[in-house]
């Protein structure tokens, strides 16, 4: 098992026919993704790689039974497209893009209360099960199947820890990019809650950064509900306040979101923290064992 | 992006929200044709800089007379300012505010952000107005009253009765209509114009009972900009730093720092991490610079000069994990960089992931002279070794 | 309240929604120079009314020369109009729009009402324009598509694309631009003017690939009316009866029906439920009338004249549950208007509730000839014996 | 039992110190029920019948532990009121106001939506559980406490049925109605759940009317998951189309709502429709028993 996507996931990409969506659903289907078909407003009745591009997701749901979508759709159009995800039905959408302004995810996390859909991202590298499926930009070749479980804010970060992982001999159940924005639609509680039930999944590596209290709620729910080995790092020691680093969500302001207090929070919850992000892949081989 | 003092102020007027009379000067020689323009004695003269704390730091004055004006005037424009957020250099005053000296019976607080916990805009009121807000939440939470807007049903009466309702005195019927209107402005504009923050510190009660926003505080969401075209042109870059100012103009995510070591880094995450990383083996990182995750040759030149021009750098750290950004094209970027500027510093390359092989061979087969790490420690220690 | 289709053409010009160029006249000596004004021929001539069905009731007809014009404008114009939705005595054409003949390609359905169940407002759209929908919804519902709109995101453009990419064929890109952003203004213009119907039935596309709205339905929602200011001047009380007129006046829920009985209930409910019974026992109801829970005793005097006013009224039935209307109110308004008016009918009261034996006998005391029914199925017998 | 109120539900009136407010209050009080406070904005702190009245629902709640709210605020400012309650954190709101536009109730539900808070109402009559506290503005008298649940979209025809059923001898659990408005808080369904699971209630009235497919619906649930006996009734078989009945909601409209529909869709689930009103207290006792 893994958690979200497997093996039987049908994937449509919004935004197929642009240059990042059309060059990463090559990818995906490289790595043997399912993916079975785009969607492109206008583009309705054209071809990508011998796939159908629809002109709404629904068409997507209805004529290819499609139950995850990957979102390549630039921002000012990618809560549009997320809604409409979600409202045809769609039950894993993963949103790469990044700039989606924060009013607007506001708006799209409200829409979404009550259904049964779950959001990863935006501003995120996707989802990944290995050796099952891949949903995103993370490079495929990096990861391995087995039994770590990997959430993180960051994209990049996030490979560099999986290598690590991989040549340490922890492969991966899933690993999940859950975004580097304010608002994101899936918290690191959110996934937890689902590595817990997942046989596959031993143990869990959380990426953490500064900006809010995500780091800290997760933290929480881990010392009273999470029975697995987790082992975390938190990157933004040295950033100053006051500025956005990167991620929109990647700022300390208004005393909130500073690493220090992340990292207490952890340890104070019995959670191992890795400072030195150099040895992560070996202190992870140490805290799963 | 943030705006001044007297842009915000403008902003509140088209919303309805009282701000007091005042006149933008940016030459001293201003001074006395504006403060016959309002009313006054007294009147208070502001500094327009962007940073806060300058209250603390000589930008805002009371004066009593037009000589106390000018005066005052001159000792802000053109000056450098130094506040707890400026950085140690301070920012230069190009523009001075002269309003009309308001009767103060009363200070409150009033903000809206995002609270991104409950995903919804939130309004933060306190009768603690005039203070140091952060201070006052750490030490009296339970001065502070926060009301969220739930997007099916926006900004709803009840909620600005939730909170002007739990002053203690209550103000006069007037007042608390002249607070709940001010409140409605604020979530109106924060919607309308795509804020992330507004805040009005010290929000006033006259003592004939009025409700007025005395300073005003707005930033704007970036992400937002391409749909609030009227803010951006409003967008002020002389406060800014010049690198800075050059890496937004090639969408490059790069921060100055007070450090010496210079990094190019891909990807947010990784980057922060790799300051981290710099700090931890005892040295301090010149700057942040995600060239982010779909970086071209150009981006990655244009981001390995910025860090070239900062005279302050001892040595650079190129840490690269390939993944859509290929290693080749950050090798052919840095190669060309190379070639326009001469590279006075030790320059470290880290590569690992996609093409690493063909990224380390163009290196190679270059003129550059570097030094290669193996692993992101060995990279840090290489580094602080460089400049200890 | 209803708009008539020049008004609610005029609201879709302010939201951008094309409409035929047309001109409003209510003497048909008006008809050439408006016709000359418009281009043409043909011209279209429309009866201003507020009940649908016009169409096969001659009420709308396309005309190809400056003659046929007056002719048909003279057919219109102070003429009754009998439609299925008139009931048989019809409603006289006060005003005719002359409107622009346009080159018709594809004819379709647009509306948007509250969805009931959903709790949201829906749009509803089809490839059958210019039929009855009902029939359509009925015969052949795979023809019709929703979708609703989540308050908390309001329409967005996918819902917009959900409709139109639907249809078969595909419509130019123009015109499927031209289609969402019609939905778009549809969807703002029902929010912002609380309506609770907008139709366009049929919305064409012309050969030239332009959307245009060939037709215009809005129900503003009388509840909202306090703060539609700018539609309720758009009130045409012309077509209204003039007993419901008066009893609008007075908040009285007075529908005048065909029957001969006439009815004063308390309770929506209730009046409805006495109708029945009325049915039932083998008469027919001149009226509905609910004079509401909160009644006083002046309105119940003015429902009791109303229901007096008609002439076809061949009995009354007074069926009052007091609860928050006290059956000794009820009485002294009845005594009140039966002083003012000579009672020529039969009148049967059924009363029960608070206060109810204070109300009988008041009624008693009084001259008032009138019989008492012990509960609502004899109060329908005795009623229905009347007029047998 | 009784559902929703019983004796130790505590209420706090909103627009206690407006004329129908007022009125009710006293009426509720003398009944028995449990009114603690009062809320009208800028008049915190004067009294009503010795109770406190609040500026805020909110001050309400945390000083007299209120937990229903009953609401008598003109229109305009209804939707307004249920959202504070329901913020306030309310769990039994009743709101008596008529004439409410339908798109503020549009955004109440969406409010409303995934909070633990039920709304019965607006333009109704209220909920009473005989014997034990009123909210609304029924006629106490006429009700007796006993097995029987009513559920009405309805006022007086409501008060009709109850006389005629304590007059049959059938006392009643708890009498509710829904509101007579396109869009109420609470269906039948909603309520019926809830009649289900209450052992005092042996049977329930259901008493509809035109308009809309409420009926309709409950009549699918009841057949498939009501075991207790019902009988309905349908108030406007004789009404016309296309025109309101007081009610707002009371419009046969698109060719919905029809009286006779409903009565078929009722009788064919199995439920026995009564369409004389003025024997509905023996019909009733015939089904009861």
């Amino acid at each position: 098992m893994s958690i979200l996507l497997d093996g039987e996931s049908r994937i449509v990409v919004q935004g197929i026919t642009g240059r990042e969506g059309a060059f990463h659903a090559r990818q995906m289907i490289a790595y043997g993704t399912k993916v079975v078909a785009g969607v492109t407003p206008g583009k309705g009745g054209q071809e990508f790689e011998g796939l159908p591009v629809f002109n709404t997701v629904g068409m997507a749901v209805s004529e290819k039974r499609a139950d995850v979508s990957c979102i390549f759709v630039p921002p000012p159009f990618a809560a549009d497209a997320i809604m409409e995800a979600a409202s045809a039905g769609i039950k894993l959408i993963v949103c790469i893009t990044e700039g989606i302004p924060v009013l607007d995810m506001v708006r799209v996390m409200a829409f979404l209360k009550g259904l049964d859909t779950v959001l990863i991202g935006p501003n995120c590298p996707g989802i990944i099960s290995p050796g099952k499926a891949k949903v995103g930009i993370m490079p495929g070749n990096i990861h391995r199947e087995g039994g770590t479980g990997v959430i993180s804010r960051s994209g990049t970060l996030t490979y560099e820890v999986v290598d690590q992982l991989t040549r340490a001999g922890l492969g991966q159940s899933t690993c999940i990019g859950i975004g580097g924005d304010p608002i994101v639609g899936s918290s690191f509680i959110d996934l937890l809650t689902r590595f817990k039930e997942d046989p596959q999944t031993k143990g869990v590596i959380l990426i953490g950064e500064i900006g809010g209290t995500a780091e800290e709620e997760a933290a929480e729910y881990i010392k009273a509900d999470f029975p697995k080995p987790v082992i975390a790092f938190i990157a933004g020691q040295s950033a100053p306040p006051g500025r956005r680093m990167g991620h929109a969500g990647a700022i300390i302001s208004g005393g909130q979101g500073k690493a220090q207090n992340k990292i207490d929070a952890l340890k104070k919850a019995g959670i191992a923290v890795q400072l030195n992000l150099g040895t992560i892949g070996k202190a992870a081989l140490e805290v799963m064992k | 992006m943030k705006l001044h003092e007297y842009q915000a102020k403008d902003v509140f007027r088209k919303y309805g929200i009282p701000v007091p009379n005042g006149q933008l000067i940016s030459s001293s020689d201003q001074t006395s044709r504006a403060s016959q323009a309002i009313q006054g004695p007294p009147w208070v003269i502001k500094a327009q800089i962007h940073a806060g704390g300058r209250g603390k730091a000589g930008g805002v004055k009371l004066v009593h007379n037009p000589y106390e004006a000018v005066t005052a005037v001159e000792s802000m424009l053109g000056k450098k300012i130094v506040t707890r957020q400026t950085g140690a250099e301070g920012v230069t005053v190009n523009q001075v505010l002269i309003e009309e000296g308001l009767d103060i019976e009363r200070e409150l607080y009033l903000s809206m952000v995002v609270d991104r916990a409950a995903m919804m805009p939130s309004m933060i009121f306190s009768q603690a107005g005039g203070m140091d807000i952060e201070e006052v939440a750490a030490r009296t939470p339970q001065r502070i009253f926060k009301e969220r807007v739930d997007p099916a049903s926006g900004w709803m009466p009840y909620n600005g009765r939730n909170l002007v309702y739990r002053l203690d005195p209550l103000p006069s019927p007037n007042a608390v209509k002249g607070l709940l209107s001010v409140m409605d402005g604020v979530c109106r504009l924060f919607s309308a114009l795509d804020c992330s923050l507004v805040e009005i510190n010290p929000l006033i009660i006259t003592r004939d009972g009025r409700v007025v926003a005395l300073d005003a505080k707005m930033t704007i969401d970036d992400n937002a900009l391409f749909r609030q075209k009227d803010m951006l042109v409003l967008d002020d870059p002389r406060e800014k730093d010049p690198l800075e100012q050059m890496a937004e103009k090639y969408n490059l995510n790069y921060i100055r720092l007070d450090g010496n070591i210079g990094a190019m880094v891909n990807g947010a995450g990784l980057a922060m991490a790799t300051m981290d990383v710099i700090k931890m083996a005892g040295a301090e990182p010149a700057n942040f610079l995600d060239v982010g995750g779909g970086a071209n040759e150009e981006m990655i030149t244009k981001g390995f000069e910025i860090i070239l021009k900062d005279r302050r750098v001892k040595a650079i750290l190129i840490n690269i994990f390939g993944g859509i950004l290929r290693c080749d094209v950050l090798a052919r970027g840095v190669v060309a960089a190379a070639a326009k500027t001469s590279i006075r510093v030790p320059l470290i390359v880290r590569l690992e992931g996609t093409n690493v092989d063909e990224g380390r061979e163009i290196l190679r087969n270059s003129d550059l002279k570097f030094l290669v790490a193996k692993d992101l420690s060995e990279a840090a220690d290489i580094v602080a070794g460089q400049v200890s």
